[in-house]
């Protein structure tokens, strides 16, 4: 049994490299039937707003070639709720619950990681800048780098814990946003969040979708995805956290090689709810067979 | 989550449905009428399960039914499993039909198309608690309706087929025994707007009705929100805080 | 039977919307054992650059779900090769044949430009802006719509038929990109070009690809296409040329449908050498099943 | 491209490799000993075809042969082909050997692994030229070989196996026969060190020497420059130009 403890810093320590991905594993609870669900490294919760948010009209999801798009639209029902309702119910869950934080201005970010910030049990926030910029029409934080440094910034400023910055992967230069991100203060930074695509009913002549456009995930955004972590962590300080289309061990171990320090499984769970507990057995398996004593060993030991 | 065994296949007269049935290797968790499984279809390039209803559930042979309809790759792929092979189910999902909780004396299980599946299930419930189901089974054509014989072990059984080859001619909704009899509750599954029409039906005679929703679902359990109903709660998980839903809750034009 | 015709302008007619793309189809002649090229509305040739090149070292290809990375590199013997060896065997094939034209500096693309000028059976180029620009560093003059607009600007003043630009995904704006090519004097865009991605050996623990990243494309990259070329073709004046994991009619009529003018089939040809044909009856088929009486009443036909 | 159909599949006593019979509908196209054929998997989530050599092509029962070995998802999906589906091939492909081209009389045929497949029908058509030609067939254990009679119908067997357990002990490139006997030329075909060990053998005994690559593919027919081996004469395609080289125009450092 090797080590697969991973130290993110500030505090963000993980029994093992495998959490779920925001907006893909509810609160937890919903898989507690499948697995024990402590034994994951981390489990982060849905996109929480400043406020209430309905989220957009049916349909939002269409099956794609080895992938999904969803048009969820973060619906939740904003912070307060989460800190008075839904917090006293997984605060005990015996692994690290980071919550995923949205919004649609500098401001709404601020407020909603202050509140966070109070909350003991949770010992990070991932900040999701994929979210359009109300204020600068619609843009998102997340593609243009002088925004998402003055996003970071300012939440920065107000959140004292982990903040691990999750990027998008619909920007011309990754690595630009990423030591952005990194430089206004970002203790690791995650990615990738979904691909911005579309799908249409040909026999219906309609986007499948509400919203005509939406997120791309799956295996299928794997190759972009294992390319930008691959990218990135050969310029950041900060560690690192690999996602998309990791649908077992194998591809868990891919994004550790190319240079993440901890990976986290979104798509996968719809498909398989234990999947979460086979990749961490399927890590350790791994280093075993390799005569690795700890994951560490992998995080960016690709051989070029 | 299961793996059950494929105890048979039968495909429907119209060639476009088919019955599996499958076998429990340890004893087959309860299921609510109404309730569904998510089947993972493997060595196919469909990567989401695909939700189906639980048909019926045979306790003494630990078996499961499920009804499907080629309607895509997915169900397409599913319908070449063998006798012997297992299934990846995740099962029992959603909160199923609430009937049998209530003191209903003359229940009306409407089903159109592929959605009379969860029907059977439901009907034998009812007999279960001494009541006698109707059946309004409705379909484009005879051989589209399949199991009569199922059917009529719990209850009654009313038939329509748009081109009148068997039961009365027409939709299910223009059927004589809606006008001929009252009924003190409707349940529904089918095409939306054959529900539609039934929850119009259901409150103009003032009678409590269910319908069971298809919204196309990713995780099937409660945790992705991408097969929300707009209902007068707001955005509500067919997944899990449905199929079955009260039409008074919904946002329906009816 | 409908009519399948396409005038993309400046000279540029269509027998029916279906091309194949660069770099998957060879000069044509490859498939011609399989299908009737001259069938095809047009067929574009590998990209020709100004000198031979070797292209990359093997391994240049990785299959990924529902698509593949290639890692060519541009290999082929220049465009004096071009003129005078292979345009004398291709010249008479009886459809539009259109050199993909690539380089790595203005110059090149200038002065490779100006030679298929001279060549009278080849009615259009299509200019392929993905490639890394080596006076600027290696960023590639696809994805800065500045030197897009210069590099389109300087071919549009030595190339006189139809110039069609094509422009990589990998970009923050496609639609920044597209007016940009379309100010400085395109005729029409085809996108997308491949995805940049990458595959990883867990097992040997190296980069599948010599290269280490690559270009994706096929199924997998269906959603991000159509999204670019319905985004594109809402800004645009010029007809657009949509590609990216087309496999088969119904993929086409969603391209047509998001607003394409007409398509190009690439990696579909390897799994199926007769896609191409099949394509463009499948299309006839579906015009006619929806009473339409021209493939231009399809484009841009989508309901939102 | 041809639909052939298949007549039957027989799984090989290592569990790892089968052999695929294949059947004409109408008459099969000429092979060329070393050519191959680019197979369609369907209904799996492979996306490419995949490249395997031509075996044996049986003229008068118009079938053809493929020897596979279960190297991953493509060819462990095939192996549960059914007698009677239908496989898409698009064959044939490649250049093949040039040994019927020339004068040789005393042929070494050396395969490694599932590289013995091309080299059946290269030796039945030495037979049919009327040269017998020796077979050197090496692998890992006695149950990895397969077929021998089949060889031993055209030409001596030799075999070597790594633990001892059929033929000498040791590579094909240790076997005795190689040092008792004097070949006039050598076709080669399995994994690149064992290929590079021969063409050793054969580049100081000064004997022609031809292998067989198996480079990674996209279309296999020429056209997207995916599989190029780096030669003599710049990165040649191996699907096109190759996948049978003389080793004299490769750049193996041997
Ligand atoms: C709770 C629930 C219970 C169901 N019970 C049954 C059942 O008992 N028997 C049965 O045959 N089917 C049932 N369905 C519908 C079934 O899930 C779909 O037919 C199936 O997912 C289609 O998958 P496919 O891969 O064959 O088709 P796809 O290739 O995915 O799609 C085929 C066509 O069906 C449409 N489609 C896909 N999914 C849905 C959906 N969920 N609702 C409506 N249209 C869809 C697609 O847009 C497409 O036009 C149920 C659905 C739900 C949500
Ligand atoms: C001209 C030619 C002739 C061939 N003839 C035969 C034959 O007669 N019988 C036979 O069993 N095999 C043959 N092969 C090899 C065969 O094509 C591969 O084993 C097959 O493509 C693997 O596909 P898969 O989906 O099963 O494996 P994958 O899941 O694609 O891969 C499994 C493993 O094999 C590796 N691999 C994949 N493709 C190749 C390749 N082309 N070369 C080397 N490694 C590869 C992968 O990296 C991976 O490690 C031939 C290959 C070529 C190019
Ligand atoms: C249904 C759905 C909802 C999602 N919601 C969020 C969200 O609220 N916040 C966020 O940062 N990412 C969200 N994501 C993106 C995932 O967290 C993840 O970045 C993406 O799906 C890629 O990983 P995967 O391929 O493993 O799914 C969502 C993804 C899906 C499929
Ligand atoms: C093997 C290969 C080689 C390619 N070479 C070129 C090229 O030379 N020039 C170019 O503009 N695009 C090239 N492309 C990109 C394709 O033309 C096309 O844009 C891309 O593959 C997306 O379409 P598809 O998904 O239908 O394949 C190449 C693609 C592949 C797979
Ligand atoms: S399908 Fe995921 S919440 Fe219903
Ligand atoms: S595989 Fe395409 S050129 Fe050889």
């Amino acid at each position: 049994m090797a080590d697969l403890k991973v130290d993110l810093g500030k505090g963000l320590t993980l029994s093992n490299p495998v959490m779920t991905a925001s907006g893909t594993f509810g609160y937890g609870t919903e898989y507690a039937d499948f697995m024990d669900i402590s034994r994951l490294g981390g489990i982060i919760v849905k996109g929480t707003t400043l406020h209430h948010r309905e989220g957009n009209p049916y349909p939002r999801m269409a099956e794609t070639p080895s992938g999904m798009l969803n048009a969820v639209g973060l619906q939740n029902k904003g912070v307060d709720y989460f800190v008075e309702k839904i917090y006293p119910d997984i605060k005990d869950t015996a692994t690290n619950m980071i919550v995923n934080v949205s919004g649609s201005s500098v401001e709404d970010y601020v407020a909603t990681a202050a509140k966070i910030n109070e909350l003991d049990s949770i010992p990070a926030i991932e900040l999701n800048i994929s979210c359009p910029n109300v204020k600068q029409g619609g843009m998102t934080f997340g593609t243009d780098p002088k925004v998402a440094k003055e996003v970071v910034s300012a939440v920065r400023n107000v959140y004292s814990k982990h903040l691990m910055v999750k990027l998008t992967p619909n920007v011309t230069s990754i690595t630009d946003m990423a030591l952005a991100v990194e430089e206004a203060g970002a203790d690791s930074v995650s990615l990738i969040n979904t691909l911005m695509g579309m799908a249409i009913d040909a026999r219906t002549r309609r986007p499948v979708l509400s919203t005509v456009t939406g997120g791309l995930s799956g295996p299928c955004v794997k190759p972009v995805a294992l390319r930008m972590v691959w990218q990135v962590s050969k310029v950041l300080s900060v560690p690192v956290v690999g996602l998309g289309g990791i649908m077992n061990a194998t591809d868990a171990v891919e994004f550790l090689l190319a240079g993440a320090s901890a990976v986290e499984v979104g798509t996968a769970n719809f498909i398989n709810p234990a999947v979460g507990e086979e990749i961490i057995c399927g890590i350790n398996e791994y280093l075993d067979q390799n005569g690795m004593n700890s994951v560490t060993e992998l995080t960016g030991a690709l051989i070029v | 989550m299961a793996d059950l065994v494929v105890e048979s296949l039968t495909t429907m007269p119209n060639g476009q449905y088919y019955r599996l049935i499958l076998r429990g290797e340890s004893p087959l968790l309860d299921c609510r009428p109404g309730q569904f499984a998510e089947v993972r279809i493997d060595q196919t390039d469909v990567l989401l399960r695909r939700p189906i209803s639980i048909h019926f559930v045979d306790k003494e042979r630990n078996e499961m039914w499920l009804l499907i309809q080629k309607a895509g790759k997915g169900t397409t792929a599913l319908s070449s499993i063998q006798r012997g092979n297992r299934l990846n189910l995740v099962y029992p999902l959603g909160n199923g039909f609430n009937a049998t909780d209530n003191d209903y004396r003359h229940p009306l299980l409407v089903g159109g198309g592929v959605g009379v599946a969860p029907l059977l299930m439901l009907g034998a419930a009812f007999r279960n608690l001494g009541v006698e189901p109707t059946f309004l089974l409705g379909a484009r054509k005879a051989l589209d309706l399949n199991e009569l014989d199922e059917y009529e072990k719990f209850g009654r059984v009313f038939l329509t087929t748009e081109d009148g080859s068997l039961g009365e001619k027409g939709f299910v909704t223009q059927h004589s025994v809606l006008s001929s009899e009252k009924f003190d509750g409707v349940f529904a599954c089918g095409p939306t707007p054959m529900m539609k029409a039934i929850a119009q039906y259901a409150a103009s005679h003032d009678i409590p009705c269910e319908v069971s929703l298809e919204n196309r679902m990713a995780c099937g359990i409660g945790a992705c929100l991408c097969c929300v109903e707009d209902t007068r709660n707001g955005h509500q998980r067919v997944c899990a805080d449905g199929p079955v839903f009260n039409i008074n809750d919904l946002k329906w034009q009816i």
